[in-house]
Order: structure tokens, then sequence, then C-alpha cells
């Protein structure tokens, strides 16, 4: 399975995804800069977590106008699967890939710990390695991670299921809107999180529940 | 421009003694530039003329020192080709201006010092003092400073792993923010600042320059005129954004042979940066300000060499390398210009739109800058306190309560849950526990990090003092399964001016030194602050120690949480029951009084190097070294790591049972082994000499401490953690 | 010349920021504050001094990356 | 009534935000764009409607809490 992370000015979880997906496909990403407007062929593109362009602006904001995201999203609409983590979340939101949008944390604060988090649907390339219903324990870091969209909007992701991940009722970390962790496409090909899978993935990380997101990626892509 | 006035001559920090000196070294008077320059390179902080001397005296060699201090950061071999490079330094007085901005490019500058050398940032630590919590500044200090060190650190993408908050009124007009980094190079590529031979291009790269951080008081002076307000100096704002391109890319470069000397630009940017790297290699230097990038019009001369702005870098080519450092700089958005080149002339000549303004010998800006012995008084130590000189408390149960709910040792989980401290996906143990963990990408080994400093007892005895901090820093790597390293220091007082200040700073180097020497622990790099007083009065001596040890593989490391039930607890060291200068007589006795605990070195050696064998044998399932509020206080955090209880039972003590539970007495740590392994670490631990102590199993959801002639003490779980963390949060929320 | 963007959230979107600025300054013991809503000012000099190819221009910023049209409206003024 | 407090950074503060958002309109193609400097602005809503009263509170609030008066100025508008 060949994978591509994007690599944008201030991307600084560029370098620990790509250890994740080469400890699962055991082929190392290729790292595709910002500056580029084509694609290598690949089954796969992640958005890293960081700080693109310093969050300056509105995070995501800048790095969702870079030349290469012509050709994520191009690449998009042919059904190439996008994993947007973190900023990766925020980026994909102002490309437009995904509804809504992540404000600032409820409390402010930069946030920086492993929250519960309950899986919503198996039923998508990057669900499917989970039981619906199952709970993780995966990290955040994030400042600006509460997500938000309108009513409609927001009823409208459930009736699809395109509800991904929830933080467990009672432990919402930064106040998003109905406990929403992370959210697929109507296509169901992209998945923006906030939480780091790449960060629970190994015995020294504070849980593995992230590896089965990259594993199940790799079962529908062989 | 000949004649400057004794006022312009005492507002840039110089004696009239110091002035003659100048016109001695150039044969005629300075121009105003050039008294600047001298300003800077002859202050406190770039020539430590209070503490060379004294620093001279440190251990700063040892068999797996590559680089000592002197350097940007220290670097220590690690083996298998990498080395790590690191430093501790202070931005004490911007953070007290403005916290956010002041703590933030504290981050920025040691995050510097570190990558200069060519090596990856993988950690930071931060050391906070602040005044007392009632004091009407602390709480916005406070949250200034967290919040600025997250805002600098997340960015940039480096995990901020360890540290300490102490609160004390002495620190209401001084907060201290010293920060440390760590990072990795390859051995045999590290990067520094002699610049050797002659003709070859000068690059400046990072932000362009404005008017950050000039010197206030230099602003007054005739060149400013009527404009002066318009002018005003200005604090430094931080980008890391810019700091993370600026990274990337001189990493990227240094991957190529361009680079033959690389300095960053910290406090008195261009020009200490300049004069540092000329003066090291030996050569001279020649830069054309009017090259200079700058952020605002009208710059002058004076104002480009002396400020502050941050992000910047100063480095020099290989003759021919210009197009690659370009085309490098180019993809990652960076300004970047030759401004100058080596010279062989051994001075620094300085030219603006064609004229010359300023020619300077760099000798006397350098090496032969002033060098003080300052009158020292030696300080008097504070007496021993028995341990039944201090009464029990009447209720054992509220002291301990109050003890772990207290401003220095409640959980500071408020603080570190808003630094990103898994960045890099190979933090293996962030805050909270005795030291972090930070793996070697792509490695078994890691790094362990820890930051320590006992100030009050380092103002009842600065000798002991500075002794135990090293001492807690070889514990702290130690009680993780580590192998001590080296250590950087952050040495924090008062005016040096005064003998009795003086007297603090020698006796803690010495003390520092003792210990360093006697643990085989070299001091490779450090950093100096002081005239850290207001209105006369000092903050309590801080010689902060921040330390680096090696786990050569990570499956043998230990966690002090309690998790087995079942498991035996033992005390290891020797307890008499010190409680000068504790936790336990400061907050719940309310006396600042006694000697700290003497560090006896060779048990420090003796019970470290047991339990780390112990730690290596898989023989312990928990570790944990005591400190701060003694053995109960150690229990308390084992329980609630591993959210299980634990029985303690205490018989024949040798001093009272509130001087056994809250003494701070040295070179202790609690372990846990598994009940069918207890008896060989009994046995081993006599072989050893050590002394040893059963204190009771591991189990339950309460702690509970039993002894002859007592009802038992029990205290749920849950009790205990809401005493813990709930002081930062209320503390904060008001 | 000079032009100025207010960029503003849209009724209906909640405003952390705005909440937790209304809480602090309720804690700092000014009682009488109902809401605050946080927006952002960009100031911008233009090269050009033709009012009205700026006005397009900006807009043009705007419609691009100074808003986010699911949340925000926004405001231009121009001034030599 | 309502308050509008304008809040900018101080001339001769660096802006690193400002900066970006110019390079980023630089390479969208917007040309013309020497400089952007970036500035907060709160809406609040006041209980009060003593025009004197609220300038003189939302000047504390400024001091206290909206601006940094080290590197930001600020400016007060009030309307009903
Ligand atoms: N400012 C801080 N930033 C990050 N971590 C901190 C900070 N202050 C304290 N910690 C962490 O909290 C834990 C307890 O700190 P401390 O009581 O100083 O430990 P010790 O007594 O073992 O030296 C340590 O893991 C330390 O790294
Ligand atoms: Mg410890």
């Amino acid at each position: 399975m060949k994978t591509a992370v994007i690599v944008f000015p201030g991307s600084n979880c560029d370098r620990d995804v790509a250890v994740a997906l080469r400890a699962v496909t055991g082929t190392a990403p290729a790292m595709v800069w910002h500056g580029d407007s084509v694609l290598p062929r690949t089954d796969l593109i992640v958005l890293p977590g960081g700080f693109s362009y310093g969050d300056y602006l509105r995070c995501g904001a800048m790095a969702a106008r870079s030349p290469v995201m012509q050709a994520v999203l191009e690449a998009a609409r042919h059904g190439t699967p996008v994993l947007g983590i973190c900023n990766g979340f925020q980026i994909l939101t102002e490309a437009g890939l995904l509804p809504g949008t992540l404000l600032r944390n409820a409390g402010l604060s930069f946030v920086c710990r492993t929250v519960n988090v309950e899986v919503a649907t198996a039923d998508s390339a990057f669900t499917r390695g989970y039981e619906a219903g199952a709970r993780l324990r995966l990290p955040i870091a994030h400042h600006d991670g509460n997500y938000f969209a309108d009513a409609e909007t927001l009823d409208r992701l459930e009736e699809e299921d395109r509800v991904a991940f929830r933080y467990v009722e009672g432990e919402n970390p930064n106040g998003s809107a109905r406990n929403i962790a992370g959210i697929l496409s109507r296509s169901r090909t992209v998945l923006g999180l906030m939480p780091h899978p790449e960060r629970a993935a190994e015995p020294v990380h504070p849980s593995t529940d992230g590896r089965a997101l990259f594993e199940g990626l790799l079962g529908v892509m062989a | 421009m000949s004649s400057l006035s004794p006022d312009i001559i005492a507002e840039h920090g110089l004696t009239p003694e110091e002035y003659s000196r100048i016109e001695h070294a150039l044969g005629r008077a300075p121009n105003l530039l050039e008294l600047g320059i001298f300003s800077v390179m002859w202050s406190e902080h770039c020539s430590y003329k209070s503490s060379r001397r004294w620093l001279k005296t440190l251990p700063t060699t040892g068999p797996r020192v590559i680089h000592g201090p002197g350097e940007n950061a220290g670097v220590v071999d690690l083996g298998e080709g990498l080395a790590v490079v690191f430093k501790m330094e202070s931005h004490n007085h911007p953070s007290f201006i403005e916290p956010f901005q002041g703590a933030a490019t504290g981050v920025g500058g040691i995050l510097r010092d570190v990558f200069t050398m060519g090596a990856r940032p993988v950690a930071l630590l931060d050391a906070l003092r602040f005044g007392a919590p009632d004091h009407p500044k602390t709480r916005h200090l406070v949250a200034g400073v967290v919040s600025g060190i997250a805002g600098y650190g997340n960015c940039i993408g480096v995990p901020t792993v360890g540290g300490e908050v102490n609160f004390h009124p002495s620190y209401n007009g001084n907060i201290l923010v010293n920060v440390m980094c760590a990072g990795i190079a390859p051995s045999d590529r590290i990067f520094t600042s002699a610049a050797r031979g002659a003709g070859n291009p000068v690059l400046y790269v990072g932000s362009k320059t404005g008017r950050d951080g000039i010197h206030g008081a230099t602003m007054a002076s005739a060149e400013f005129g009527a404009e002066a307000e318009e002018k005003r100096p200005t604090v430094q704002v931080g980008d890391p954004f810019t700091e993370k391109l600026l990274l990337e890319a001189c990493l990227e470069l240094m991957a190529t042979d361009a680079i033959l000397a690389i300095q960053d630009m910290g406090a008195a940017g261009l020009t200490s940066s300049s004069v540092e790297m000329a003066a090291k290699g030996g050569s001279g230097i020649e830069l054309d300000l009017s090259t200079v990038p700058c952020r605002e019009e009208g710059m002058t001369p004076y104002e480009m060499m002396l400020s502050e702005s941050q992000e910047r870098m100063l480095m020099v080519l290989r003759p021919g390398a210009e197009g690659t450092a370009k085309a490098i700089f180019d993809k990652w958005d960076l300004d970047a210009a030759i401004i100058g080149r080596t010279t062989d002339t051994g001075r620094m000549v300085l030219t603006f739109e064609g004229r010359t303004v300023a020619d300077l010998p760099l000798g006397p800006l350098a090496d032969e800058a002033p060098l003080y012995d300052r009158p020292h008084h030696p300080p008097t130590p504070a007496p021993l306190l028995a341990p039944d000189s201090v009464p029990a408390p009447q209720d054992l149960k509220g002291a301990l309560l109050a003890l772990i709910g207290s401003p220095d040792l409640s959980s500071r989980r408020w603080v570190w849950e808003q630094y990103d401290h898994m960045v890099g996906a190979d933090t293996v143990l962030g805050p909270g526990g005795d030291a972090a963990i930070v793996r070697i990408h792509g490695s078994e080994r890691a790094l362990a990090l820890t930051a320590d400093v006992t100030p009050r007892y380092c103002a009842a005895d600065p000798f002991e003092g500075g002794k135990q901090a090293v001492a807690e820093a070889w514990r702290n790597l130690t009680a993780v399964g580590a192998t001590p390293l080296a250590i950087t220091d952050n040495l924090n007082f008062g005016n040096p001016e005064k003998p009795a200040i003086m007297g603090q700073i020698v006796a803690a180097i010495q003390g520092l030194g003792e210990a360093a020497r006697a643990l085989d622990f070299p001091v490779v790099s450090g950093n100096v602050s002081l005239y850290n007083e207001t209105e006369g009065k000092a903050i309590l001596p801080t010689p902060a120690v921040g330390a680096v040890g090696l786990l050569s593989d990570l499956s043998a490391r230990a966690h002090f949480a309690l998790r087995g039930d079942g498991e035996v607890l033992m005390l290891v060291g020797e307890t008499r029951g010190h409680l000068g200068a504790s936790l336990f007589l400061r907050d719940i006795a309310g006396r600042e009084e006694g000697a700290p605990p003497p560090v006896d070195l060779s048990a420090e050696k003796r019970n470290g190097n047991f339990v780390r064998s112990l730690i290596e044998a898989g023989s312990v399932r928990a570790v944990h070294d005591l400190s701060d509020g003694g053995l109960a206080v150690a229990l308390v955090e084992m329980a609630l790591a591993g959210r299980k209880g634990a029985h303690v039972r205490l018989e024949g003590l040798p001093c009272p049972l509130h001087a056994f539970l809250f003494g701070e007495d040295q070179a202790r740590y609690v372990i846990a082994c598994p009940a069918d392994g207890a008896d060989a670490v009994v046995e081993a631990a006599k072989a050893a000499r050590v002394p040893l102590r059963r204190l009771g199993t591991v189990g339950g959801t309460s702690l509970v401490f039993e002894t002859e002639g007592m009802d038992p003490v029990s205290i749920a779980l849950p009790v205990l953690e809401a005493a813990h963390r709930g002081w930062f949060p209320k503390f904060i929320d008001g | 010349m000079k032009a100025r963007v207010h960029v503003t959230l849209k009724p209906g979107v909640v405003d952390p920021e705005g909440a937790a600025i209304a809480r602090s300054l309720g804690r700092l013991g000014f009682g009488g504050v109902e809401a605050v809503r946080v927006g952002k000012v960009f100031e911008l000099a233009l090269a050009t001094s033709d009012t009205d190819a700026a006005r397009a221009e900006v807009e043009a910023m705007c419609e691009k990356l100074l808003a986010n049209p699911v949340i925000q409206s926004y405001r231009i003024e121009l001034a030599d």
C-alpha cells in the first residue's frame, strides 16, 4: 500500500505519522511538500497534525489554500482516502472537504491529555478495524478542537452516520458540538479527527488503540 | 560624536573605570555605537564578569563530554554515533514585564542554542518560580508564563516533558523562568561558532531586524531626540512559526557542507553573535549594515547592532555555498542576506551607507572583557534542627492532606496539560514522574531528563543547597533507571555587588561542583542570571540544575505508580527525620528555619546505584525518589499514580512518627517489589551496605499508616486525589 | 492606500473566546457585562490608490482567505 | 448599551501573524499587499445605559484584561 503525507510549513506530526504508516504498511510514505502541485500515486493521503502557518489567521486556513490542496481535492473526488489528524482535520474543514469548523477550545487553553473516545461508526475504511461503540484511549493535543456546525449540518451528519468518533459523554475536553471528535465525508472516504492515532500505536505510547485505524486501512487498500 | 556624557555612559551600565578601560583599549574615545557594543559585550549576561572566576571551578570534563561550557550548549556522547546537546537558560526579567511573550521568547532562545549546534530538539523542561500565591500579580504571571511556554513549544513541535513550579514571596518582584532544551545530533557533525579563516561570506537568516528589546536606558540618549517616544523600545515578540522554518531550514543546510560556523542571535543579537564568531575563530569580521534585513524604516546602526529581534541566525559559509543556502532558505520562505565577510584583522569593522561607523579590536570585546573577583562574605549555614524539637501535628491526616494540597506540592497537571508533551511520539514518560523519558527516535534507547533545585535549602545553606540540587537531579534520573550523564545549570541570584549575595553565589557553585565531582556528573553548559532584586530584596538563591541521563534499554525502566496488590513496599536509604528547612516545617508548623538535610554524596551514590541495579535486573515494580514532603508525600504520589492503596506499618522508628513521615533526609527511594522477590532484595541491600526497611504492602483503595500506640490513619484515594489535584485550578480560577 | 477588514462571527455561531472573556470580566468584578463577542481586524497597506480596484481586490481576499464563510462575515473600509 | 473595543499592536511591535498573512496573500496572487497588521475587536453588551459610567468601566476592563498595555493600544467606541 502506497501512502503520502503532506508537509506544510509548520506541520509537526508529519514524522510521527510517517513512523506509524511505515510500521503498518511496511513502506515509508512519500513526504509531499505543500508547494508541489502534483501528488505521487498513492492509496492514502494524510494531512498531519501541527501548526501549519503557525495557526495564524485561522487554524488550517492558509494551508487549505496551498498549491498541493488542489491535487488533494482532485484525488479525494476520485475516491482516494484522505485522513486529516488534528491540524489536518482543521485543514480539511477549511478546504471544504468536511463540513463545519473547529473553534477555540471552550476552556480557551491548549489541552494535551489521553481521553476516552467512542467509535461511533465502524462503517468506513478508517473505522472498520473497530467495533461500533468500542471505547478507545487516544491522546489529544490542540488549542482549537471545538467542533462547530449549524444544527442542520449536525443532524445531517448523524442521519448519514458520518460521526466517526465521539468523546465519551461527560469527558468532552473542548466543548465540541455533540461530543464530536471526528467526522466522515458523505463518500465516507475522507476522515477528519482531533485525536492522534499515531501517538497510540506502539507499546511505549499511552495506548495502542490507534493502530487499528491504520491497520483497517491496510485491509481495504491492499 | 566624540564626547559621551557620564550620563550616557552610566545609562549603558558601564562604570567610570570600565569606560576608561574602553578608551585605553581603543586609544581614543568610542562613539555611541561603539559604546553600545561594549556595553552589551561587557554586560553581566554576555561576559559573566562576576561569576566566571567561580564557574571555572566546576568540573566540566568526562569521558563522554564532547563540548563543555563555552559553546551554545553542552554536547555529550551517547554512543552509536549520536550525541545529546543541551542547555538551560533564563528569561526572568522579560517574563515579569510581559509573561506570555517573555516566556515564549525564552523557549525560542534555548531552542536556537540547541539547533545551532546541529541537533534536532527533542525535549523542553521549564523550571518556574513565582511569588506568593496571594500576591496580586502572581496569578496573572503564572497564567501568562505557562501559556507563553505552551504557545511556543507546542507550535514548534518540541514536547515539554518536565519542569518545576515553586512559590515564595521572595519572587514577588522577580519571577524566574528557566527553560531547558535537549536535542539529538550525529556526534561527528556538531556545529560551533568559531569562524576561522578570512574572506568567507557572513549570512544573516530569519526574521527581519526591528527595534525590539533595545536596552531601555539607552533610549534616552542623544541619538533619539524628539522622536524618542515614537521609537520607544518594545518587548520581544516570539514567532514560533518562523522558528520552526528556521529549525528545519538550518538542519537541511547542515546536511550539506555549506556551513563553516554558525551562531544564533540571542541576547545582544548581531553584536554578540558576530563578535563571538570572529573572536573564537581568531579572525576578524566586516559587516555592511546597509544590507541587514530591517523591519522598520530608518533604523540606525546602533539599533541594528543592539536589537534583540527573535528568530535570527548568523552563519559563515564556505565561499561558493551561497547558492545552496539561498535555495534552501527560499524553499522555507525565510529572509536571508549576505551582510559581510570574515577578515584576518582581529577587528570588527562596521560600515553603513558607505561610511565606517565602528572599528573595534575583538580582544577587549571578548576574551579581555572585565573579570571581577567581587568581595564575598561566606554565608553562615543555619543550625541543625533536632527532630524532636518540632512538635507533632494535632491531626496527622489533616497535615498530610494540607501538605499535598499546598502550593509547592500540589499536582502540576493544570500546567503540563497545556503543554504538548507527546508530540514526536517518542515521549515514553511525560510530566508527573521523577524524570521524563524521551525515546531516541528509531531506537530502543532513551534520554531521561529532569530539572531540580530546592531554593529554601539554598537559602538556609547555599553550599549544601547546591549539593542537594545536583544530588536530587541525579536521584530523579536514577529513579527511572537511567544512568546520569551530565548537567546544565542556571544560577539565579540577587545583586553580586553585595558581598552577602556574592557569598551565596560562591558557596552554591562550590556545592554544585562538589556534588558534580562526586557523582561523575560534569557541568557541560549553563547560564547565570544576577540582579534578581526588587527594592533591595533578593530572591532566594536558586541554582537550578537540569540533568540528562541515558536509558540504554527502554525495557529496563521504572515508574513510580503502585500497580500490583500484595507487592512489598520498602524504603531505601537512612531516615533520621530531618525536618530543618522542610516543607512540613514551613507549611504545617509555620517555621522557616534550620539547616537543610545534609547530603552524603557517597550514600547518595551507593543507594542510587543499588536502586538502578534492581531496576536493570527487573527486581522492582515501582520506584520513586524522596524529596519535598518526605516519605508520606512520596507514598501519596505513588498511590495516586497507580490508583492503588497501600498499608504501611512502621515499627522501631529512630525518630518521632511525623519526622519519619515528613522528614526530607536525602539519598532515599521507595520501591515496590513482588512478594516472592522481597527477601532477595533485602539480601542484595545487605550485601551492598544499603539501609533498607520494610514499609508494608500494596493494595486496597486507601493509604493506611499504622504504628504502635496510635489508631491507624486511613485516607481514601479519592480524598487524596481531590486534595492533590484541587489547589492549582482553584488558584487560577480565583 | 489602506484597507481595513472587519471579520465577525455570524449570529448563532458560538464564540468560546467571547464567553470566556465575559466570565473572566465577571470574576474581575465587572458586573454589567451581558455578552462579549470577539472579532478580528486586518489593516492592509495596499500599493494601489484606485478605490474601486482596491475594494474589488480586498473583497476577493476576504472570499479566498481572510474570512471563513461558514462562520464569519466581513466588512471592508477603505482610506487613503 | 454596546461598547466596541479595538485592540491593536503598538507601532514597532512585530506582528508575525500579519506577516504570515501578507505572504500568503502574495502567494495567492494578490500582488499589491505591502503589509498586514492584525487587531482584535471586542463587542460588549453592557447593562448600563450611562455613557460616562460605561466608558470608565470599559476603560478599566481594557487595562485589566482586554488589552496588554505593554505591547497593545486600545480604542473604545460606545453606541446605544
Ligand atoms: N512547569 C512544569 N512543566 C512541566 N512539568 C512540570 C512542571 N512543574 C512540575 N512538573 C512535573 O511534575 C512532576 C513533579 O515535580 P516535582 O515535585 O518538582 O518533582 P521532583 O520532586 O521529583 O523533582 C515532575 O514530573 C515534573 O516534571
Ligand atoms: Mg522525583
